[in-house]
């Protein structure tokens, strides 16, 4: 099988975002799709805390321990960026004014749903953040994650199994095998890395794909 | 490129369909985008259902697009003012439809449209003839009513001052219902005295962010047709 | 019968607003408290439109026409002073945080209900505004207004007639002959102006009221 | 007159008691009353159910309350992150219980209880394990979780700078939940890096009305004992 490294699977999200939209990058792995967003197009990020416009890192020695992205990492706001409260902030995502957001997963589900903020096995005390305002809000929400779990088990399913963070909430998922659109016929794989074939993909998905429409 | 300024109030307002809903800023001689209404009243679109707080007084603003027979209903909380006649007129001759919304009720509904909420609870009105038909409810002894979103086709803002992703900032009490009816309509427009460039206004300043505002226009630039 | 002028009405509300107070004049009469309140209290005049800390009008030539208050009447704003929406400003009025609102009346009931925003005979089409959330939300709530109509009808009653601005809202009522408070166990007259006798007010109110408690 | 200073971060929190709700602004690093919550633990108030976004990280903030085992209850969205080894510890011992809340429904069910409105329709959650035992219902096709309003008896807030009627600008992100928070709780206590003057800020800059303000203390007017 080819896989997509972390760093080209960011590359080809970045791809998929118009000049002009209003982006909401979640924490991890989301995050990085901004380094890979071409410099001829204006994207605007949203950052959940409160701003709009959010730039790049702060040199050394100029953090503001007041102004950190959701991930809390120091951030600067480009010209133009503004600030708003947390109220403000979310009637932003739940209003469906963010054009796309992009959201790691543990599970998608053929009919969208999506399972990104806990498992049936947690050791931890659960977290859930801003995920599922972003999940029912963001009018494309584009999944980010490996196309299967490190023991090779498929994330891609009939249903999910873990907790979900919205139902029938996702447009489109990248993983390192390919690219599926979530569609009202089903999951159908729109790209795929590669000399990988749709047999190898499906091989490793539970769901049922459909096959590329000009393949 | 984020540019959302347009040349000219009519250009602004030139794709506004007969039949559309249009919510307008304002409240009494504050906050109200007089520039674009003008431009609508000429566009000619009719059959309109207009949201605003008030409805109009003289021969100007909402006044003048229910004068002009352009206004099939209006949503707003007073729409009687000292001067208000061509309201009245539409009123008595039953032109025009009205939907009195208690005011606070009036914002909270255009908000929560924007906010991507299903309705709320309110005390206001309870019991009272403005919640007749409408679904109550009393909890730890209080009584609310269940109110719901109020969204439009367009949203015409005034503001003080723009950049071009549509920033806006206003001056005093002129945000009104302004900043609430940006975010309810999918197509919001706003007039406004200055266009600065990007980075201009005070990011601290700003009331309305840009991911609200669709286009932009400036009276320094734009004339008015008569 | 001795009858208050309007303006000793207003003089007379103005003595019951305490220092440090956030206060909302209704349109109207209500407006003219302002006038009479000492100068050594510090109140702070909430504007629904969205003000806090009205000031008084403008020098001539000074007008703003986005600077107005409830009334459309031109304002400025004392040092301290701010500006927000008008969702915000309804969030204040229905949230609790005013702590008394003056409202003039068409009737008030025995029970707290008021009735001011329409007659069953109105000719003209009915207005609201802001009185509703008024109503509900002012930690007390007065009224001032003439204790009968012009045709000497009382405006006091078991029952409004007229279509309810709130249920139970009034906490004071002042009139031209006398105040009165809300009580659980009814209307209780607190102050009888000039010679006025509990009787004679009595026989021009509807609802039954309770004597002073000292007299 | 009205004069909300108080002399010093012991004495703004003095009366908060034993079993008191207080919610907590801050985002992470952002907008979080570090003096406060210093001065709320030192003064041993115990039993306190705490509504904050997080759960504070290492040993300072909330995480200091509930190192001291001064925490009951907390009510956040994201609990668990880097650094919340106090947290996560009190947890696992089953010494301090979690209501575990979606961002946006965390502050705007402190909005709504700021705004005296009883409830309100979210679709965020629906269908998930966080709408368990609540009402629902579908509109248009669309599912929502009916959520309430939450309130508490103290709100701790976190400021740039002030005024003597407890007027509040922020410095960028810092404003967070600070605004809401400051509606929701009959005592509201603002601790800021500079008190000005009446007139002093700038209104059309302030966030937070002092109306919502009880108390301000000011950093360069106060030491932190330790």
């Amino acid at each position: 099988m080819f896989r997509l490294s972390s760093e080209d699977m960011a590359r080809r999200v970045a791809e998929d975002i118009p000049d002009g939209s209003y982006v909401n990058l979640g924490i991890g792995m989301p995050t990085r799709v901004a380094n890979f967003v071409a410099d001829d197009k204006q994207v605007i990020y949203h950052s959940e805390n409160g701003i709009l416009g959010v730039g790049p890192a702060p040199k050394p020695g100029e953090e503001n321990t007041n102004l950190i992205n959701a991930g809390k990492q120091y951030v600067t706001l480009l010209p133009g960026g503004c600030y708003f409260d947390n109220a403000e902030s979310f009637a932003m995502m739940r209003g469906g004014h963010l054009d796309i957001a992009v959201l790691g997963a543990f599970q998608v589900a053929e009919n969208g749903d999506l399972a990104n903020w806990a498992t049936n096995e947690d050791r931890f005390p659960p977290a859930v953040g801003g995920a599922m305002d972003l999940a029912v809000g963001a009018k494309k929400l584009f999944v980010i994650m490996r196309h299967t779990t490190r023991e090779n088990e498929p994330k891609i399913l009939q249903r999910c199994t873990f907790p979900l963070t919205g139902m029938g909430v996702v447009s489109r998922i990248f993983t390192d095998l390919s690219v599926l659109d979530v569609t009202p016929e089903g999951l159908r794989v729109i790209e795929l890395f590669g000399s990988n074939t749709f047999e190898e993909v499906q091989s490793l998905t539970e769901a049922r794909l459909l096959p590329p429409l000009n393949s | 490129m984020i540019d959302k300024r347009v040349a000219s109030l009519r250009e602004a307002v030139m794709d506004i369909p007969h039949g559309a809903s249009v919510m307008i800023g304002g409240f009494g001689s504050s906050g109200i985008p007089l520039g674009l209404i003008e431009a609508l009243r000429q566009q000619r679109a009719g059959d309109l259902t207009i949201i605003s707080n008030n409805a109009g007084v003289g021969e100007e603003g909402i006044a003048s697009l229910l004068r002009d027979g352009l206004v099939r209903k209006i949503v707003c909380s007073f729409p009687r003012s000292a001067g208000s006649i061509w309201f009245e007129k539409r009123f008595e001759e039953g032109a025009v439809e009205l939907e009195l919304v208690p005011q606070g009720t009036l914002s909270e509904r255009i908000r929560i449209a924007g906010a991507g909420i299903g309705g709320f609870l309110t005390p206001t009105g309870y019991g009272t003839k403005l919640a007749e038909g409408k679904e109550t409810r009393v909890i730890d002894g209080k009584g609310y009513v269940l109110e719901m979103p109020l969204n439009a086709d367009f949203a015409l803002i005034k503001a003080e001052a723009s950049d071009p992703w549509g920033n806006l900032v206003y001056d005093t009490a002129g945000r009104n219902f302004n900043p609430m009816m940006a975010m309810a309509a999918p197509l919001s427009i706003a007039e406004v005295k200055h266009i600065g460039q990007l980075g201009e206004l005070d990011p601290e300043r700003i009331v309305t962010p840009g991911i609200f505002i669709d286009r932009v226009v400036s009276q320094e630039t734009i004339h008015v047709p008569t």
